[in-house]
């Protein structure tokens, strides 16, 4: 595998896709100033739901469907482009939960399941996955959250965290364990009970953990059992490739913040850009962030051509671990080197940092990417 | 000095019983862990409340004069209450600025009044102090104050701002570095030291949210601010040399002179003790050997760090570059401190993503805060960047940046 | 440019067949992997027979101009037969200043007599090709070029040294930046560029030896040596331009033109290959943790470092840092090789003890003569420092340091 | 153990370490400046006879022998600053295999084998340890070379490799397998076969590799089998120190030359020193040199309180990861900020690069050190 690993340099970008990354790139320097990012962070809902419909209409939330079910069908590594865009504008919207739902439905659901919700997804309606738990690691498996059959129905127990935009999503995927293996479920979000707001690092996220103690949905809501191996793998994919794609994103606006500081600032009469020590780090910065990106838009590409192979998750995860160990070094150099502004809350720099603690601390960090590797190549 | 080892057994035996007894139980909040992270009135209070109650037992101020205050008792007594409230990681003494700045400066400088005025609303937290040296545009550049302190008939006008006023909100007393002579032949013969009243008009410290989320820091605003010639401590246009001295008190001898533990840095132990906690690929976090070899090495870099010290002791041992030991504590506790937090950050896994305030943080969210926190030491009092140039230049001998 | 696939997989088969008959066996000593580190007449023996034999099979030079020694044959032949021997690992082409440096700006600047002087003998390793670029007191500086090349009647008088020149000893000719104008109005405006023969009175290359206790460099030194007006390539006083125009040869569209590849360095799969055959603990390394996730660092690096290329294909993927991809690969390759072979050295465990020569060392001593040889290219060509400047100072648009 | 490591802060260093400590600073500048150190490079011997016999006349030799064998009795943790200075100076004497061998007879030998050896080692004859085996890792027992008995006598056999100046030691302390443990076994000078010299990195070493085929020697040549495991791991932990003092003063004299060239070489117009990408590591270095030797000091005082306990075992593990960690990265920043001439033979930067390499490839590297540490600690 390493060989084929090494040899392996495709990367793919039509015209279309540029279009969307131009597109994306407007729109969220547009929607997305960080006096808006900062506004949402004051308010309940987060997000802004007017621009939120405007992604919708832009396309965005049904890249990766079927035209049957409203979608381009585009592909999910169309999605990067747009997701790194968001990124750097630190943008708050449900799409990256929106759309791990709105694929993991339409790879593992059945016709009667796609045919009501993903046509909703496409149109912006919010949808989720809940698969964290209390004491959840990084794996899928194993939920302690379960179902038991009743009949034409099954009762759900156990509580999930972690679950973004669970208060407004529609249908909400969550992962629990039904005798013995790991399985899906789709619940709507009337079904669900009381929800807690959790305080979350990344402040523009809205995230919720909640009981699914009392919850019975029918038995048809859950995917299809034969393919919910490959939905689970591919829900780790997917994410880790956004992630990435977010990470970078973040990791590229904040070069920029640091790189408008350094040659703003000056102490001891320079401009504090002129001094090596600060100089060299942003050029690291740099040099992660493209080499970053090359892995990323690689990791799109095979993604796009078959995300079940090896080879796609090798890249996947390579891209991963190049964008975490990125995003938390500009994002911890960002705060040391504006200094005391830098301490301040109001310095931009905090926001790059604590996003990139929430991409590390998602579906593994850049040591368990780069074992994972290990174990793929080696 | 010889200590008789009965005497020094009994006092250690009688200042254990007493914390044992009096230890304040956990206030059901997330403390701060330096003075510097004071956010909240239910903090302060209660730290204000703990130095006073520590105070009162006589644990404070030891060897400072009776006649200020203090209770003349030898420094060793003093030395070994504070050796065991930092083992004991205990809430640290919140008039921080006030027994290991501003009190020995005024023993050190002061005239008998000040002595009177002062010391003991040091040492009671009756009297919290701050201090006013960095300023918005010159981080690094202390010599570079530009707040001004003009002559007006028998008064100094102050106008300007102080940035990282800690506790500038409860302060009562502020140390004060401004510049008297805006044309004196260097930038430094042109500031001048003061003590300053806080509680008076044209001082206005606004509190400055820090990226924690939280309080702890003020820019404190002057405007048209009249204070007393008397306020002037050392001489008009030394107030560079008093700054240093009193920046040399909080490292040399005297620091630690008043007692009282400062700070709860974390310990390697705290991480390791999380790391048989939290869990990777299904098993405890300590049994992945990737988490062991950074341990291992975290141990060695805090090990090292304390053994300076003790080395220093032997001057055989430094003898080569004597100025290496003093001059890169700072740079290395600094950097040790933002590292391991930020290791542990990592150790937390998918619970990383909650914080302070989150039911499910572990630790209350403690690790995440004490990583954002630890850029308070790598930052202030001369940037991890200033301090290579520090040890490069004046170690090493190497030409100026 | 399409081609045809049928002729592709035709051409490409007959290239693998010629190879696999003709590629050298292994000749019992180390061998150099790169122009730079040739350091035995043995070794250089070796290559240069190689070289010839290469273009003896028609597979050097395939794209330049038959009438120069050339076979007038399409670009992606030549890529072809590169990349097969690239692949393979076999010696490289030890004429490499002339190969890529030289050849290629005498095609694009050269009179029709120097292309019919100088062109074939650079293909058949007849004629060695130097470069007298760097000088010993301006290792980064290479603007500031300090040798002397004074009018004397009808020719120039070469006055000065060079250094770093490989092959020094084994050259013919020379490309050569020297000083024509004292007083130019700035350092570059005084420099020309000059096509010189090595073998003439006045010129001595003085092997260096290397840290690697090995040759490979001179210092040539220039004593009133003098040459012909005719040496001139491009204007006097336009040897900057010439310079520059040069290096961008060898990175740009003309580098590689004249076919294979001129270095060897180390591929993580070849570690990976290391850590198999090594213990660490009475186990095969490849199965410690630690080795584990340094070596998926270093696959991470080097398919970063393959894909840059690829990315940069696209315009939109690159447009808002067009310069980044350019100017970051030879400082990210250069370190990454360094690094690289710095942990292959701890992989060796007790045998990192032994060195080239030693009938125990690993692989020959290989890895630890390549981690010291790798400080050729994190130093030559602007060292690492200077890289992370241009990154800096020219993507970034920081200040000058 | 990780609390009491933490709490204990012991450095003792007596008046009499301090004159030793001043003596071997003077005395190795003296003898041993960087020509002279290139041009025993040149020699086969390698090393200065008459200088080594001072040596012994300031009683190095001796200072880990009790008094009743013509030592001193200092304590074999006074060593280290003797050695530290060695590795400053680059020093080439047979001094450590010596006082190793010397001490491991002390500590195992019988008095029938302590007798005549020990005074001569005290008086400055050469003394070493065979231990490396072709295959061999940092574990000293498993050894393929073995004894067998014959009467009164062994029969040695295999091979040893890594033996320094096993062409003049008057004994050899050589590890074998003996009925399937591992035992020492001391051999004359004499009575080995054909020598090799090895050609090893740091190029300051004399080292041998030799066939034990055909050697018998009489059997009371085995050192006391009851003490032999004890031996061993003196001969690891006292054999770390040692590499960590010789590291530690290869290390400082490495920024010596740094420091010399930053203050020297100028480019565009400047002197190099001024540039933080240069300054900066260099204050790196010069913290990881100051942090080595208080861990060493440390460790030196705890060996000589009692070389045996698991204190002193990590703190001597300690000292060997930082000193070696310190030492690599002056030794790699040394070479490249010399620049061109950095990569010259002629630039002194190899020659403690070079024996940064040694002295990492002994014993374990910093990683196995860490290794251990982490199984001592946690």
């Amino acid at each position: 595998m390493l060989m084929e690993t090494l040899a392996n340099r495709n990367i793919a970008f039509s015209d279309e896709q540029a279009m969307m990354l131009d597109a994306a790139k407007r729109f969220v320097a547009d929607k997305s100033p960080t006096d808006k990012v900062r506004a949402l962070i004051e308010e309940e809902a987060g997000f802004d739901s007017a621009v939120w419909a405007e992604c919708a209409a832009l396309g965005w939330t049904g890249m990766a469907l079927e035209e049957a079910y409203g979608g381009s069908g585009l592909g999910f590594g169309a999605l990067v482009p747009v997701v790194e865009q968001m990124g750097r504008g630190l943008m708050a919207t449900p799409l990256v939960p929106t759309v791990l739902a709105g694929a993991v439905i339409q790879l593992a659901g059945t016709d009667a399941q796609k045919t009501p919700y993903l046509p909703k997804i496409a149109e912006g309606g919010v949808a989720t996955l809940a698969l964290g738990e209390r004491d959840g690691g990084w794996g899928l498996a194993d939920c302690a959250a379960s179902v038991t059959r009743d009949g034409d129905t099954v009762k759900l127990s156990g509580a999930k965290v972690l679950v973004e935009h669970a208060n407004i999503a529609d249908v909400i995927v969550v992962s629990v364990t039904l005798d013995g293996k790991t399985a899906l479920v789709l619940v709507e979000g009337g079904e669900l009970g009381d929800l807690t707001r959790e305080t979350v690092i990344d402040e523009t996220r809205r995230v919720f953990r909640f009981s699914l103690d009392g919850i019975s949905v029918p038995a048809d809501r859950l995917l299809d059992p034969a393919k919910t191996a490959d939905a689970l793998r591919f829900i780790e994919l997917a994410s880790c490739m956004l992630c990435a794609a977010d990470a970078l994103g973040g990791a590229d606006s904040c070069l920029a913040v640091i790189v408008e500081y350094l040659n703003t600032r000056k102490q001891f009469g320079k401009l504090i850009g002129a001094y090596q020590a600060l100089k060299h780090p942003a050029a690291e910065i740099l040099t992660g962030i493209e080499q970053g990106r090359s892995l990323l838009y690689h990791a799109a590409t095979l993604f796009d051509e078959d995300w079940a192979t090896p080879a796609t998750e090798i890249a996947v995860r390579m891209a991963k671990a190049a964008a975490d160990d990125v995003a938390i070094f500009a994002g911890d150099r960002a705060i040391q080197f504006h200094g005391g502004f830098g301490f301040t809350y109001e310095c931009d720099a905090q926001l790059y940092r604590r996003r990139s603690i929430w991409n590390g601390a998602h579906f593994g960090d850049a040591a368990h990417q780069k074992e994972k590797l290990a174990d793929l190549l080696f | 000095m010889s200590i008789d080892p009965q005497e020094r057994a009994a006092f250690t035996a009688e200042v254990k019983a007493w914390f044992d007894d009096n230890a304040p139980a956990d206030p059901g909040f997330l403390l701060p862990q330096s003075f510097m992270e004071v956010g909240t009135d239910q903090q302060f209070e209660f730290l204000k409340t703990w130095q006073r109650k520590v105070y009162d037992a006589g644990y404070l101020g030891m060897a400072w004069p009776k006649e200020y205050g203090g209770h003349s008792k030898p420094q060793w007594m003093q030395d070994i209450v504070t050796a065991e409230m930092t083992k004991r990681k205990l809430p640290f003494m919140v008039n921080t600025i006030g027994l290991n700045w501003a009190g020995p400066l005024i023993l050190n400088m002061g005239t008998e009044e000040q002595k009177k005025a002062y010391i003991k609303g040091i040492l009671t937290a009756d009297d919290i102090w701050c201090q006013g040296f960095s300023e918005p545009d010159h981080g690094s550049d202390l010599g570079n104050a530009q707040l001004k302190a003009e002559k007006d008939g028998n008064e100094y006008v102050l106008n300007g701002s102080k940035i990282w006023t800690s506790l500038g909100a409860h302060a009562k007393y502020m140390i004060l570095l401004a510049r008297t002579d805006q044309e004196a032949a260097n930038k430094y013969a042109g500031l001048s030291f003061f003590l300053i009243p806080m509680k008076i008009d044209g001082i206005d410290p606004v509190p400055i949210k820090k990226m924690t989320g939280e309080y702890g820091f003020c820019q404190t605003f002057f405007d048209d601010a009249r204070i007393a010639p008397s306020c002037l401590i050392g001489d008009e246009g030394g107030g560079w040399q008093v700054a240093m001295a009193t920046l040399a008190f909080e490292r040399g001898a005297a620091g630690g002179q008043a007692g009282g533990h400062s700070m709860n840095s974390q310990s390697v132990h705290e991480v390791v003790a999380l790391a048989r906690k939290v869990k990777r690929n299904g098993k405890p976090a300590i049994d992945d050997p990737l988490v062991r070899q950074q341990l291992a090495q975290f141990v060695i870099d805090q090990k090292g760090l304390h053994l300076n010290g003790a080395r220093a002791k032997h001057k055989p041992l430094t003898e080569d570059r004597p100025a290496a030991v003093p001059l890169m504590g700072k740079l290395l506790g600094s950097e040790f401190q933002r590292r391991m937090n930020e290791f542990a950050i990592l150790l937390l896994g998918q619970n990383a993503n909650y914080y302070v305030g989150d039911e499910d943080a572990i630790d209350g969210g403690l690790w995440t805060r004490s990583y954002l926190n630890s850029f308070s030491a790598t930052i202030g009092g001369g940037t991890t960047q200033v301090q290579k140039n520090i040890l490069g230049e004046r170690v090493l001998g190497l030409p100026k940046s």
